[in-house]
């Protein structure tokens, strides 16, 4: 595998900054950035992506090719959980075993973001529907592992009976990372070349800088709930790793079988690969709250989300190409 | 000044919605609610940093009457047998005005 | 009336924005921009707006026509407290009658930076000392709302011993939006050219994202406020609305006849019709705590700021543009 | 340790000065507060968002002597039935150092 | 519900890692902590200002039984002689779930 | 001395927002920029000035002169703590004297970027490694300080006993302000020309305006902070003006024995003569809590920090010309 890749991902800022952060952590410094700092960048990246996508999508349209990838990726996001689930639940609990098959069912948008800069440094161009996909993939996979969960959980839960089917399709539809990216999806393709043309300074100049901003952020995140795993045990761990490599290669096959473009193929592979940790935690917090959070969500966090942003990209890239 | 209970609830920052509905419920609705807590206790450490509401904390601070507090205890008992969190009701003279 | 100039202005993105606000609170969507993240917008658009209005006003100078225009600005905001003081008077006790009589003689930065944008999108050249009016005409209604409460309030207010005249009037003219625009105005005036072309880039480029995400707050938090009407009667729903209108056509006449140009005839529309919701109720807080803030901030800022914003903005242009 | 009053108190966030202007009044200045509380109470719903300190509330917390509680007791009042808000009164012991 | 001891401290910021190893060191690990809290005492004015966090408070609260209690008392004490702050002590009931 | 220079630097916006904060305190208005925004604008300014010298550090390289210009910055940070300290000693107790001179041997970065500032409006060039400078000085001289203090304090403090040579060590130079700057700057050294392009948009375009708004919050602190001194004498009143002047005059004279261009010698000046608030009172909060930083902090932040920036900074420029 051509390394030099690997090592172009490592040398850009944004990368650097991940791993700045992790080194705060590991040195014990004090440098923190305070909440809500951290939401600020976050609804930025995803006003930003969001918009950029709409304008592109209003640029070129919808065509069937289009509608296959966004049905490849919504399938992928019901698929995933309930094989998973089924895995899962022979080690661990049942409430668990859903919210972990959810986890990766869904998408995390920073990884996605992350993988859009990566493109954009080497100049390859990729979807505005790939971010219509991103929004597509966070929920379907929520509604998928609350019902497992209900459906094998034979203990009468209290949250069950508060909860129920409809508050549970309206959290993992209405959550604000969804809306967020849907919302400025939409406001980008209403809006017209002129208007988009106004907001560049804006959506694409600071990108960049604000991504570095919060890969800091979420370097410290990380390294700091990678401690939450260590009494998880070598299986989740392993999972954590393995999953996303597995999901990423059959995402990358599939993805060569449907002719998806290079860049669209890679952003594909980071969504199946990636797993959440905002939209699942917020719901399965409402509707199965004997999940632990203090396990899943370091798992999608503090572990797939930086194996995809150091290696995996770069991996995935390789490996488009070299079947391409 | 006149005796009345306090009640000091911590809960992770989703659930305190359905604290307030239980209050509601009972025609209980004066409270205070301090956002942005972090804590630890039996489960996951809600260490008040990350994206997601799950690892942050809201401290609600109510004062009421014996009566009405005991109208509500038993559906918060419920709620934070599922939720994890604490109750803490302690005696206080309320400057009325 | 040209339809095509409300539909413009619904497809920009700022308004958009403001109605995906609007919608999050619709579908209860946990969405939301966390404090103090709304004031880091609201202060950076503040010292936009006033900066880039000092600059312009340095270049312009000031002129008879500048005292004219500035004179009128100022005239309405000492009027309509008054006139609509008593009005309001048959309808409410005194102390909410005084603070939504000063809520309408002051104004709404949000909806002068809407404004501008909408200008900015039609190329249309407004002068920097409408920025001058903006900031001249926050507080003058709110020492006569005070005046008017203390002349017709026979209870013997224990705020009234507390918060005499003095405190009143430094309350009124040291508000932190009244002090940020203002300093940021002189600041601009004693900048020259090249220290303003060195902030473009900030006050300029990222103006439009930056009033994008304030909107998008801006719309929660309307359709939050909406609800605390539910039980204020019809008369003040229509009051929210009708005044508008009607400050608002009123003020383009005496503007036509002032033979004031477009852009500035649409801007001082804009001050005259909206309503402050940052100014007036902190002053009001503690001149006139009686005064319930559930009412009147509702009223400008659940109504007439969506109004305005929505349709005030091109219905007035419109008829600017029939008049002139 | 030593037996105290603790004072808790809730008022709007542009009210919490003259708060403080009493307790400095009888000397008294030691005192805690926890800014961008929210609440509900007899008025209007203070939900903790918006650009205006009016929708926010501030708590505050001091503890003094019987005594000098006595010396602010009707000043408080007289400020909170004009501007709202709630004042709590406990006993504690305060672990002197 | 079952009797407890409540225990607040205010300290500075930069304090709280202090307070938390020594409950920590007694297995007293259940806390909640507010921060951002502002205050006056007998040292430095702590406005919640600027960059360093030496003018920022922390309050923390934790509920435990009175042998806990007694178990970092001195230690807590020590601490507070140092670096200033406050602890307050008082009954409360806890609704156990 | 040529009073254009000070006049134009007080004509400058990022002065002037300064000085408004200082006024927003005089007139009592309630404008603040609350917390975390001051975080954000000095977390931003220190990864943008340390990223842009960290390019330019890549670009120039390393050589003779400047481990010179280096080196004679870290004895400059390990001198003066020392020799304060002495002198402090005979007016205040040994806690406060180490403090204090602690607090002057190290730097505000603050006052670094206010001076860079300074020099691209007059377009001068200054050398990446002065970010190196600005890092190396900030730790020294708070292991020198909380050494003294040690040395000299006969009581047994329990902070002695709690916080070890090693705790104080590790406080000093993982700072979280060190930690940004030296990371940033880093990464800018690794980061190629095509990665520092990208974000230049975000580290230098919007540069100016941040500084301005993170002024704005400087003045309203500084003149906050003031009132601390009300009692503190009158020696260390003007201790806090007479040291930055003594020590950047001294600075000034060696810079040019030792050949540094006009540009880095102003830096040097500031550093040198600058005060630190930051890094300086996080450290000794832990290792010397019986020192007072209702004292230290706004000597440094209330009085040198404007001094500096108002008078200090064209003062010690129109030297250096005079010089050359
Ligand atoms: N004994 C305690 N004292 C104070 N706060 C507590 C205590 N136990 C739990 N909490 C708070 O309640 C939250 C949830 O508790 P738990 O469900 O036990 O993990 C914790 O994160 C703490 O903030
Ligand atoms: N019984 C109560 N318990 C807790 N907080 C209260 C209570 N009553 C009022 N408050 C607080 O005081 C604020 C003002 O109260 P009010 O003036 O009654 O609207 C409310 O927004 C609450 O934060
Ligand atoms: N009597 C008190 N009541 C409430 N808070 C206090 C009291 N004394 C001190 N504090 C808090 O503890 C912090 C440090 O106190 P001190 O070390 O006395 O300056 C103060 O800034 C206050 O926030
Ligand atoms: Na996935
Ligand atoms: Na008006
Ligand atoms: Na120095």
């Amino acid at each position: 595998m051509d390394q030099s890749l690997i090592i172009d991902n490592l040398l850009n800022p944004t990368i650097l900054f991940f791993f700045l952060g992790m080194i705060v952590v590991w040195i014990k410094s004090d440098l923190e950035i305070p909440q809500p700092l951290p939401r600020l960048f976050s609804l930025y990246l995803l006003l930003a992506i969001g918009f950029k996508g709409g304008v592109e999508l209003a640029h070129t349209g919808i065509d069937l090719s289009i509608m296959k990838t966004l049905l490849f990726a919504v399938i992928s996001s019901i698929v995933i959980p309930i094989y998973l689930f089924f895995i899962l639940k022979k080690k661990l609990d049942i409430n668990n075993a859903g919210a972990i098959a959810a986890t990766y069912g869904s998408v995390s948008a920073v990884t996605f973001v992350t993988a859009v800069a990566f493109l954009q440094n080497l100049e390859i161009s990729y979807g505005g529907h790939m971010v219509a996909a991103l929004a597509l993939m966070e929920s379907p996979s929520i509604i998928i592992g609350v019902f497992l969960v209900r459906q094998f959980d034979k203990s009468e839960s209290q949250a069950a009976k508060r909860i129920g089917v409809r508050e549970t399709l309206k959290e993992a539809f209405t959550n604000g990372s969804v809306v967020m990216i849907l919302g400025s999806l939409i406001i980008g393709i209403l809006t017209g070349e002129k208007g988009a043309e106004a907001l560049a300074p804006f959506t694409n100049d600071i990108f960049k800088g604000m991504l570095c901003f919060f890969l800091l952020d979420m370097g410290i995140l990380a390294a700091n709930r990678v401690r939450a795993l260590k009494n998880a045990g070598p299986f989740l761990i392993i999972f954590s790793i393995l999953v996303p490599i597995i999901h990423g290669v059959l995402s990358i096959l599939i993805s060569m079988a449907l002719d998806i473009s290079e860049g669209n193929a890679l952003l594909l592979a980071v969504l199946i690969s990636s797993g959440s940790y905002i939209a699942v935690p917020a719901a399965f917090r409402l509707a199965v709250p004997k999940a632990n959070p203090g396990l899943y969500v370091p798992m999608s966090l503090a572990i797939t989300f930086p194996f995809n942003i150091i290696l995996g990209i770069p991996f995935y890239f390789y490996l488009i190409n070299q079947l391409h | 000044m006149k005796p009345l209970k306090k009640v000091e609830i911590v809960v992770g920052a989703k659930e305190t919605k359905q604290v307030i509905e239980i209050l509601e419920a009972q025609n209980l609705a004066k409270y205070t609610i301090i956002k942005n807590a972090s804590g630890r206790g039996d489960s996951w450490e809600r260490d008040g940093f990350g994206l997601s509401d799950v690892f942050h904390n809201n401290y609600l601070l109510f004062a009421c009457t014996e009566v009405e507090f005991e109208s509500v205890k038993e559906p918060i008992r419920i709620l934070l047998e599922d939720t994890g969190g604490i109750c803490l009701v302690s005696d206080v003279m309320w400057l009325n005005h």
